[in-house]
Order: C-alpha cells, then structure tokens, then sequence
C-alpha cells in the first residue's frame, strides 16, 4: 500500500542521524521532525533566521515573533539561536547544515529537482530553496511519486523550471526509495505491499532495478 | 553620542518620494516595519520598487500598498499566500524579480559593507542565472550577483536608543540586520525606544552607525500568519 | 542539542599535527584563545601556517610559538611589537604574508559562508594586490581575494553552552565570529561554560553550529599590552 | 613656530563636524580626540569593533577585554557597540565612517599615501589603513612635514610601498594645511610664524600658493 505523507515522513526520519543539523522544507519535511528517533541529538535549522527548534506552542503562548519559514508559531528548546538571513545563509551555503530535505514538483534522473515555478500559472518563489539545493552535500526530497493526474514526477527532465542542477541525492515518495546515480534512480526501498512494477510503471525517468529490492522498514 | 530620534512617522519617512526603491525588512509579517508601511499607505507614494523578502498578505504588511497599486516592482524570494499580489503579477501590472532568499540577503549585506558584487552557487543552471555572468571556483560553479542601490531601508527592530543602536527579537531579526545602511537612509522603528546608555554595548545588534533615523511605532499588530499550537495534554 | 563539551584542552586540540593551517582569533592580545596556544606549545607541532591578526608579542600569544619556531607562515595585518618576530621575518626564517584587516577579516567570513571569494577595494594599486586579478565595478577598482581555507580555527570567547554557542565581550570579540566554522574543525574556548538553556537565544553572537569543540579554559592572563589610564582628578 | 604633535591634533579637530562618525589612527591622530569642540556630537570608531569610545579608563579600571586598535585600554559612553571586525569593516568599507585620519610615512601630489612597509627594515603591517584609505570618502593626513633627517614627506611619486592611491584630501603637518588637488598639494594655512618659504623649501612635491595664505586658527 502507498505510503501517506506521514508514512514518507517517518521513513525519511531514518535517515536523519545523531548530530545533525537539519533544514526541513514546508510540507512533509516539516513532518519529519516528528518522527526522529529520541535517543539521537539533531538540530533543525530553519532559515528565517532560528536553530534548535522545537514543537509547536501550546494554545495562548504563540508569539509573533518566534516562527519557523513555514510561518507557523514555533517554540524553541534548550541551546537555541536566533540570528539574522545572512548568518543563516551562511549555515547553508557554508556547508554546516548537514542534512536539507525538501518537497519537489518534478526531479529528474540527473539530479535537478524543480519546485518553485509553474509558468502562467503558479509562481510562489523559490523563498530559500535554490540556496539550499545548490550548496548542501545532503538533499533527500520528499514528494508522492506521481502528480495529481497521475503522471510521473521522477522524469528523464524536468519539464518545469529548475530550482537546482544534479543535486538531489535521494528521493523517498509514497512508492519508494530512490537513490539518484550517474545512470538513473537506482530503487532501493519499495512501500509495503507496492510492486516493483507499479513503481516502474509510476517513473518516467531511468529506473535501475538491481536484485531483490527490500520492502521499507518503517 | 549622535542624536538619531525624530518626533514622528511623518518625520522619519521624509523624503519619500514616487519611483524610488525601498528595502523593508521582515519574513512574511514577522518584523515588518508597521509603522512605516502605512505611512507609505498614507502618503501615497507610487511606482515603488520593493526589495522585501516577502509581499504581505491581502490585507497586512506589503499588501496594504499593492492594494493601492503604489508598487510597481517587486524584489522578493516568496510570494505565495497574496491573492491580490498573484493577480497583478499574473496580469502584468506589478513587475515581479524572483532571487534566492540568501542572494537576497547577501546583496543586502553587500550594499552594507560596501562590497560591489558577490559570488553564490544559488540559482546556477537555472533562469534566475539567466544572463548573469557565471564563473568557476574549485570546480563548482557561481553567479556574480550585484549589490542592491535602494533610497531608503525600512526596519523594524524589537527595542532601540537614541543613538540608533538596535536589538532584535526572536526570528523577527530575519533581513532587517541586513538592511541596516545597506540604502542611503536607513529608517528604524521600534517597539520600545531608550536613552542611550540603557542597551548592553555587548548585546547591540546592530550598531547606530547604519540608522540615520529611529522612531517608537505607535502600535504593533503583529499578525501571526500561520498560528500553529498543540494540546496540553 | 548538540552536545560540543570536550573535557580538556588536549581533548579540544586532538588531530592537531605539523604542517597544518590555523586561524586564530584575537586583536593584539585582547580575546585570544590562550589554553589552545599553550597547549600548541606543548604538543610542539611545527611548520605551522597561522592565519591571526596579529603575532602576539616576544613572550605571550603567538609569540610563544614563535620563540619555539613552530610557525612557518603568518598571515597577518599588523606584527609590529614583537622583536623575535621581526627577526625571523627579516632573516627569511619566517614567511610572512601581510593583508589588511578587513581583507583578513572577509576572507575568514567568506571561508563561513561558503563564498568562494570577495571584491574589495583595499589594497588596488599597492603590492598587496600584485598577482591578483582586479576589475572595476562603477568606476572604482577592487581586489579578488580568496576565501581561506584552514585546519583549525581557534576561538577565544566569555561565555559558552555545551550546545557551542558562544558569547564575546567587549573588543575581545574583534575576529572570533568570523572564523568560527572557517576551518574544518572550529574550537572555542570559555571563560564560563554553562549548561544549554542558560543563555539567552536572543543574544547568541555564535551560534553552535559553527563550533564544533568547546571547553572551558583553565585561566585567562588577559595581559594588557598598552596600559592607558587617566588620574581621578 | 611649526607645531608640536598636539598642536597638529588641535589643527585636524577643527575638521571634525557635528554628526561625524570617526576613525582615528594610531600615533597623533589619537590625540584628536581630546581637542573636539564640545558643543558637536562626534563618535569614535575603532577598527578592532568599537563604536562610541570615551577616554582612557581611570586607574584600577582597565579592562583586558577594552582596548583601541592602538591596542590602549579604554572606557565607552553612552550610546556605544561592541562588534566584530567583519562588522567593523562593513561600516569602514561601507563608507558608514565619515572621517578617518591616519599618519603617513610619506603622502604624493596625487594623494597616494605610503605609511606599512620600508623594504628590509621595517615591516609593521598595514593593519586596516589599507581598508581605511581605499574606503574612506574623507581622509586627512597627520605628520610631520619632514622625517628625522630633514626630507621631505610631502613627495612628487611616494617611494616607500604604498597604502593606498589617490585617496588623501587635506594634510595637516606641523608647518600647513594642505589640500590634494589634481594639479598637486594646495596650500591652505600656514602654521603660526611659519613662512612659505619655509613650507616650500620643505615640500618636494608640487606646491600650489594661491594669493595670501593665513594663518593656522588654533
């Protein structure tokens, strides 16, 4: 059965290890946080401008002034930081974020992941992820496999503008696990009770499919 | 010390004047300068050029003045949760540049600290790099990005004194450091306004030297945009 | 959180080893990191190139290495006060590559924040600028300095938590920030550490993303090099 | 009779305006700040990451952690900052700093100013004077007229390393006032006694005498 958001987001917290700092995008990264194993240390960064976050705020403690980039009222928990976009970039850019994880509209099977324009159409801005994509050395995306038409969002090329060239490294959607390599989206994990076929027949990019691949474990 | 405190709003937005550009600090509506957004609403000053990481929503912050048309551009990371800016955009009204969040900030900080241009990878391979000038360092690639000229900053910090030293609160910080002296008047407001001597000279965020003018805002909303909480359980 | 405690200054110096380059903050000798270079001192690991505003003086600071000829490469803006050093310098046993201070300064934070390099207008037209590639940007001329890139940065700071965020005080602060998560491996040292929670978020000058040891220093000489006073009169 | 150190001081205070922000080198330059009429407001910036500095702190009151670039102990006023030297340079580079005033080895009829280096005897460094000169909109020169041997430091082509090109406004040495103009070194006041006679004999470069010159108002 495919996964539902919360099921990508708890499989994508596995890959989420002690002493990381992590960057979580809107959506389903957000869930992520929830789903970390307890007995690691991680600190998430969020780019407005805040590290070690922590849950939300319980009923009438929100305070305007403490939010994540999602916008949402945050709190944050002992050794936090508050500092200013251009610090916050440079954790970004610098390299110091270990980990980014982030939503997508199409990646392709080279690596470009696209995520913040559809022409004509839908034009919110890339906010911080082009920044994010093009300087960390660990990106794993999160998004369903396929579109609401039900066409593929792992493709050959992106056919929407890009957000960033080759730099997505794994994808976990509602299907599968996928590494991205030099040849294509190497599968490595299938959803429970998902075929290998149905996830062939969902990519349009190059699936390479080597021996026995292993249901997740969640 | 020199004396950065003027009486007004009125006072501190002298000088603003139709097709100028302005830098407004703030992340979606938090640390938006309030005060001076509708001073702006009320002088109605048009053919704005806005350089804010965001646009308001329909009725708060930077929407208050596209709702009024006075906006001709805008310079931003992320523009969603704006029906009305969505529409102008859409139709052609409002000239729209899309940069990278922190290729917003740093050419800020650029215009700050007197920097000309500057490198980052963020945008390479795709169009916002479209007719920039790119280059190779160790293998990696970057695109020269220019810093901003702007007529006046806009800045909302959570206290300050008179000489224009300010302290920011919580993620309210976000682009408002920034933009401190990174246009050629730089106007701050704040919530709460001292005599010099009362801020902690360790703990000033941002030194009097980049402020030219400092002002208490009459009143703060402080809209939260997405109020999300959880249960005491 | 992220724990950053070490136990001891050997702890903090472990992978340390000869031919390496370390930042070292400081400004004369105000805001140095002192148990870090005594215990270079003590580990006598040689061939040192060291990226440090200044070179202490004959008998404290950097000087203490160079008394034992562990350096052979400064990278500093001003090294005067320091005979042994003049020496070495003038009989070619030390290299030494002087920059002025805001390029030292830029080119720690570019290391930061991931900039590859910086224009900057010091040094156009003096041998500082010889070799480098230069451009113009609106009719005034700059340099291309390049981002440092180092083994080691070594931080003086007042406060930490385990957590290793960091609090400067006064003109000790001077090149700490910037070279914190400029090398590969950034340790601080703390007058005071204390445990995460105890400092308030809001007034981090560093956050501990950027350190990734710290511990808390033995004791501080904080010797004073110009002892300037006025009479109560 | 030419100026003492703390005559030239007074001279260069007169220049200091209401409002400025200034950065003030080591060695007479230092001294200036004594002399500032006490009805303008003026900061002091010191390159090390201090803005607002008061005097030097009273017996027993020194602090390690507060000192000058001259690397002095100091106190603060009202109103002050601490920063980093990246900040620091930012208000420097950033042109946030209205006047800097430095001493020089030697200055050219250009404005090229040379006070780091003298190949193979002195190598102190530049410190930020580099930062300073290529900066600063406002730069006056502190020195003396001549050096030590009686030559002159007032030069057609500087023949230490230089600092910086094209950048010194206004000298002030013990004997003048002189502007940078691009056709050489303008005479403005003379010292009190002092004739232009005695200035021109002492000034190598290109020496610009436009009707009367008076006298130095201290």
């Amino acid at each position: 059965m495919a996964l539902d958001k919360t099921g990508i987001a708890k499989r994508i917290a596995k890959e989420v290890k002690d002493g990381y700092y992590v960057n979580l995008g809107i959506g389903i990264p957000t869930l992520v946080a929830n789903y970390v194993r307890e007995d690691i240390n991680v600190e998430f960064q969020s780019e407005n401008g805040v590290l070690g976050m922590g849950p939300f705020p319980f009923e009438g403690e929100e305070d305007a002034d403490i939010i994540n980039a999602g916008k949402q009222t945050i709190t944050t928990l002992p050794g936090a930081s508050f500092f200013d976009s251009a610090l916050s970039f440079s954790m970004i850019r610098g390299q110091h974020v270990q980990l980014t994880i982030l939503g997508a509209m199409e990646v392709s099977e080279n690596g470009d992941i696209a995520n913040w324009k559809i022409p004509g159409k839908m034009v919110k801005g890339m906010g911080g992820a082009m920044d994010l994509v093009a300087s960390a050395e660990n990106i794993i995306v999160a998004m369903m496999h396929t579109n609401r038409a039900g066409a593929s969002k792992l493709l050959k090329r992106c056919s929407l503008p890009l957000t960033g060239v080759g730099c997505v490294k794994k994808i976990v959607t509602n299907l599968a696990v996928l590494k991205v390599t030099p040849d294509g989206f190497q599968l490595l994990e299938r959803a429970p009770g998902v075929s290998v076929e149905e996830i062939k027949n969902a990519t349009e990019g190059h699936l390479i499919i080597k021996g026995d691949i292993p249901e997740m474990a969640l | 010390m020199i004396q950065k405190q003027v009486a007004s709003v009125q006072d501190a937005l002298k000088g603003v004047a139709n097709n100028q550009t302005l830098m407004l600090g703030g992340f979606g509506l938090c640390g938006i300068p309030e005060n001076a957004i509708a001073e702006l609403v009320e002088m109605n000053v048009t053919g704005l050029t806005c350089i804010s990481n965001n646009a308001g929503v329909d009725d708060f912050g930077l929407g208050l003045l596209l709702q009024k048309k006075q906006i001709k551009k805008m310079i931003s990371s992320y523009v969603g949760e704006n029906d009305e800016f969505e529409r102008q955009m859409l139709s052609g009204e409002l000239d729209v540049e899309l940069i990278p969040q922190g290729t917003l900030a740093e050419r800020c900080r650029a215009a700050q600290a007197g920097f000309p241009a500057i490198y980052t990878p963020a945008g390479y391979g795709t169009e916002v790099a479209e007719g920039k000038e790119t280059r190779e360092f160790n293998g990696k690639m970057y695109v020269l990005e220019y810093a901003f000229k702007a007529d006046f900053a806009f800045i909302k910090a959570w206290k300050g004194d008179e000489a224009g030293n300010l302290i920011f609160k919580g993620t309210a910080r976000n682009f408002n450091p920034c933009m401190c002296g990174a246009a050629k008047i730089t106007v701050a407001e704040v919530e709460e306004l001292v005599p010099a001597g009362t801020l902690d000279p360790n703990q000033i965020h941002i030194p009097g030297i980049f402020v030219q003018r400092i002002f208490q805002g009459e009143t703060y909303e402080k809209r939260i945009e997405q109020r999300t909480v959880r249960q005491k359980s």
